[in-house]
């Protein structure tokens, strides 16, 4: 069984300064609450890792409006005007990764790999300043794992062995991110006795803490 | 997503690059001509059983333009085989398309998380992309996504998309606020590179090939002049040059 | 639509001398009718890539004591003597991959990574030969992708779409070995006319030829 | 699976190994006697919420000695969290565990492929495991999966999760079948370079540190000579060395 626990207790638990993933593809499958308490308790120099930075109103966009972000490492951050605005005023370190580079840079994390042999961003400035390995005639470029001290993520159903389900599109960068970090937080869209184990999407050891959304 | 920021960073195109001579003639036609012409035309690239990856704006309009009796399936970045059509009434925000469109799941449709979406991808899973461009030029190279010192929207997956796709088919405007965007040679960072296998615009329809852009169709309102003059990068006639439709 | 055909149609594609992927942990999950298929029709000099060798009346297992297999790429054989017998006896060419490197030497394959860095066997006999990387001050054994001509999978319950769902532990390799041949062929427990897109474990794109078990 | 031949690759060792001086003598237990000591023994090593991987043989037995109030979860590496009892009656071939026994899952368990199964191994989320050995010396180097030219029945998962495990426990007989087996520098291909944290046999518990093996608990029927006499290895006996139970 799983901790189940506030929103406000749970993100207590972060610290200034930490490195957080959080999960979403623009606003769908973000834990939205979590981060919206983050917001709420202010910490500060996070590094964030999350595929965008969705729009400045919506969940992770607002951590940047906030400037809780030290460092940003994600994909995509044309959504969000004010993430460009302070990447260019030099208040935010963004490193752009292509998504799926980043996906399998965490991956390789969660999976204990030693890093990422990819095709992609060969022969573009992506290029620059990376190791890259010549295998059968064909570049490739090496890419290191990626890690958090947590993970925000969301699950659509939740158990309580914290075995997590999902419906549409929230997956994304979700399942990948409860792999790779020390901590994983889910925010349950809604909390179960018992999924059906051939449902479940994310194994719930994967899984330290629940918030349940209509708890708080 | 690829290519969300595309018209914020078109407008920043305003320096260095060769002016359009016939954009503003009499040839002009208005964006809905535009996109028209190209979408139709792409749709045609594709085949039975297809899947395909559309890109952000224009050519998300090509699958308007695909035959009722063919089956081609579209794919989505953040974790949707079966692309439908707009949400209407009730929406469900948890079906989105990688643009953050509210779509439907069709018939046989599935959702799965992003390693798996990138797997479909960047595997050679991916029958054919269409997508748009800052620039292309005549190695197959494309640029779409920053603008150094000015817009820098992101990647997100457009690199892995266009390594990996079988048939990469950019599709855009022939030249953008009067500026050429098919170059001799890509000046804008890349998205990748040698690429690219077709390039269709409203004037003109080339194929990348090993010694650079053959001129395969050219819209009848368009003189081969017309290409030459508006495009940065040379070209070789195709024998068999066909008219565009 | 996928083309729904006859085990024997579908395994008569195969050549003599192709490579074969073949789903299964054991007896569980495996596509055991199209394996009888590949016995009756007695394909030869064939590749296989399995997680294991079975037993010797064993789907898998058959295709070992009909000698039709030249060389395997497997994890585990101490299941099935006669596979022992016959690597001994110099008549068939046996690698041994351990079982996690196996399936992300296949995963790279399917998700067009240029091979694999792991952890694992560093220090024992099978980093003879092998290149190896020294990242952050720990050492890991390269290894390259690996796919097939073909893939024999199994599923519970498959779709006219292509789409698959499993039961239990039926999943094991089927999932990865789906992405990294050049045709999947997939026998369907139950075929149905369409999955709840929420529950599909494979991803229709994959699957060639859908093997219906009823109607053989 | 990781240990399915162990006993057909037992009986090939015959040679080259020193015998054990005490395995003929009174203080012989039964293999019943000997399993259950050493399965009890490992059992008290699990926390509440480890999940924790067993190999095949007398690690499986294991899982009976967890005490009723606590929660272990048990991980097999063919797709399973939450592997429960023997399955009875009605046999549901679709549910096995790594030995391809039918297993029951457990409330809260799930399914999952192998590529899940080994993101949990390899990469660290599997609190233990508890395997067994031909050899294992000193340096917490372990042999498990070959003798050359004789029995060679593969590796399986047990590689990658000796490399993964947080931590590694081997539980086996002290020796076997008069030969030892912790032994300086193990003679045999190693499944894993210096990854066992513990061993545990009907005689002794050895923790393995920088430093080498520290004896930490021994089984009263013993003495130090006795285990001095049956391991191939120097230890360093505990400043508090306890009765084993």
């Amino acid at each position: 069984m799983k901790s189940i626990v506030s929103a406000q207790k749970a993100i207590s638990m972060i610290k200034d300064g930490a490195s957080v993933m959080i999960g979403g593809f623009l606003e769908c499958g973000a834990p939205d609450m979590l981060i919206d308490e983050l917001v709420k308790q202010n910490k500060k120099n996070l590094t964030m890792i999350s595929n965008d930075t969705t729009y400045p109103d919506a969940d992770k966009g607002r951590l940047i409006v906030n400037k809780q972000i030290k460092k940003l490492i994600t994909s995509h951050i044309g959504t969000n005007p004010e993430t460009g605005k302070q990447m260019h005023a030099g208040e935010l370190d963004v490193e752009l990764v292509p998504m799926g580079t980043l996906i399998e840079k965490i991956r390789a994390k969660g999976t204990g790999l030693g890093g990422v042999l990819t095709p992609t961003g060969v022969g573009t400035v992506l290029e620059e300043n990376k190791e890259t390995m010549n295998i059968d005639g064909k570049k490739f470029i090496f890419e290191k794992p990626l890690g958090a001290d947590f993970a925000l993520i969301y699950g659509t159903k939740v158990d309580k062995y914290g075995n997590v389900s999902f419906y549409g599109t929230t997956r994304n960068l979700n399942t990948v991110m409860a792999t790779a970090a020390d901590t994983v937080i889910v925010q349950a869209d809604e909390l179960v006795e018992c999924l059906d184990p051939n449902e479940v999407v994310i194994p719930g050891l994967f899984v330290d803490y629940i918030v349940v959304k209509e708890n708080n | 997503m690829e290519l969300t920021a595309q018209k914020s960073i078109e407008k920043e195109i305003k320096s260095s690059l060769v002016t359009d001579p016939i954009s503003h003639s009499h040839k002009e036609l208005t964006k809905e001509q535009i996109r028209e012409i190209v979408a139709k035309r792409a749709a045609k690239e594709f085949r039975e059983g297809d899947v395909v990856t559309l890109g952000i704006g224009l050519p998300t309009a090509v699958a308007n333009y695909v035959p009722e009796n063919m089956h081609v399936i579209f794919q989505s970045e953040n974790g949707l085989l079966g692309v439908g059509k707009d949400q209407k009434g009730n929406i469900d925000k948890r079906v989105i398309n990688a643009g953050g469109g509210y779509v439907e799941a069709r018939q046989g449709a599935c959702f799965y998380d992003s390693q798996m979406a990138f797997t479909m991808m960047r595997g050679g899973h991916i029958d054919a992309t269409v997508l748009g461009a800052l620039q292309v030029d005549s190695d197959g190279s494309l640029a779409s996504w920053m603008i150094p010192g000015k817009m820098v929207p992101g990647m997100g997956g457009s690199m892995d998309l266009v390594v990996g796709a079988k048939k990469v088919i950019v599709a855009m405007e022939h030249t953008s606020k009067g500026q050429i965007k098919i170059v001799e040679k890509c000046t804008l960072p890349l998205t990748a590179f040698r690429e690219v296998n077709m390039i269709i615009t409203e004037r003109c329809v080339f194929e990348v090939e090993n010694d650079g852009l053959v001129l395969k169709e050219i819209n009848p309102m368009f003189s081969v002049d017309d290409i030459k003059a508006s495009t940065g990068a040379d070209f070789r006639i195709c024998d068999n040059l066909k008219a565009m439709c």
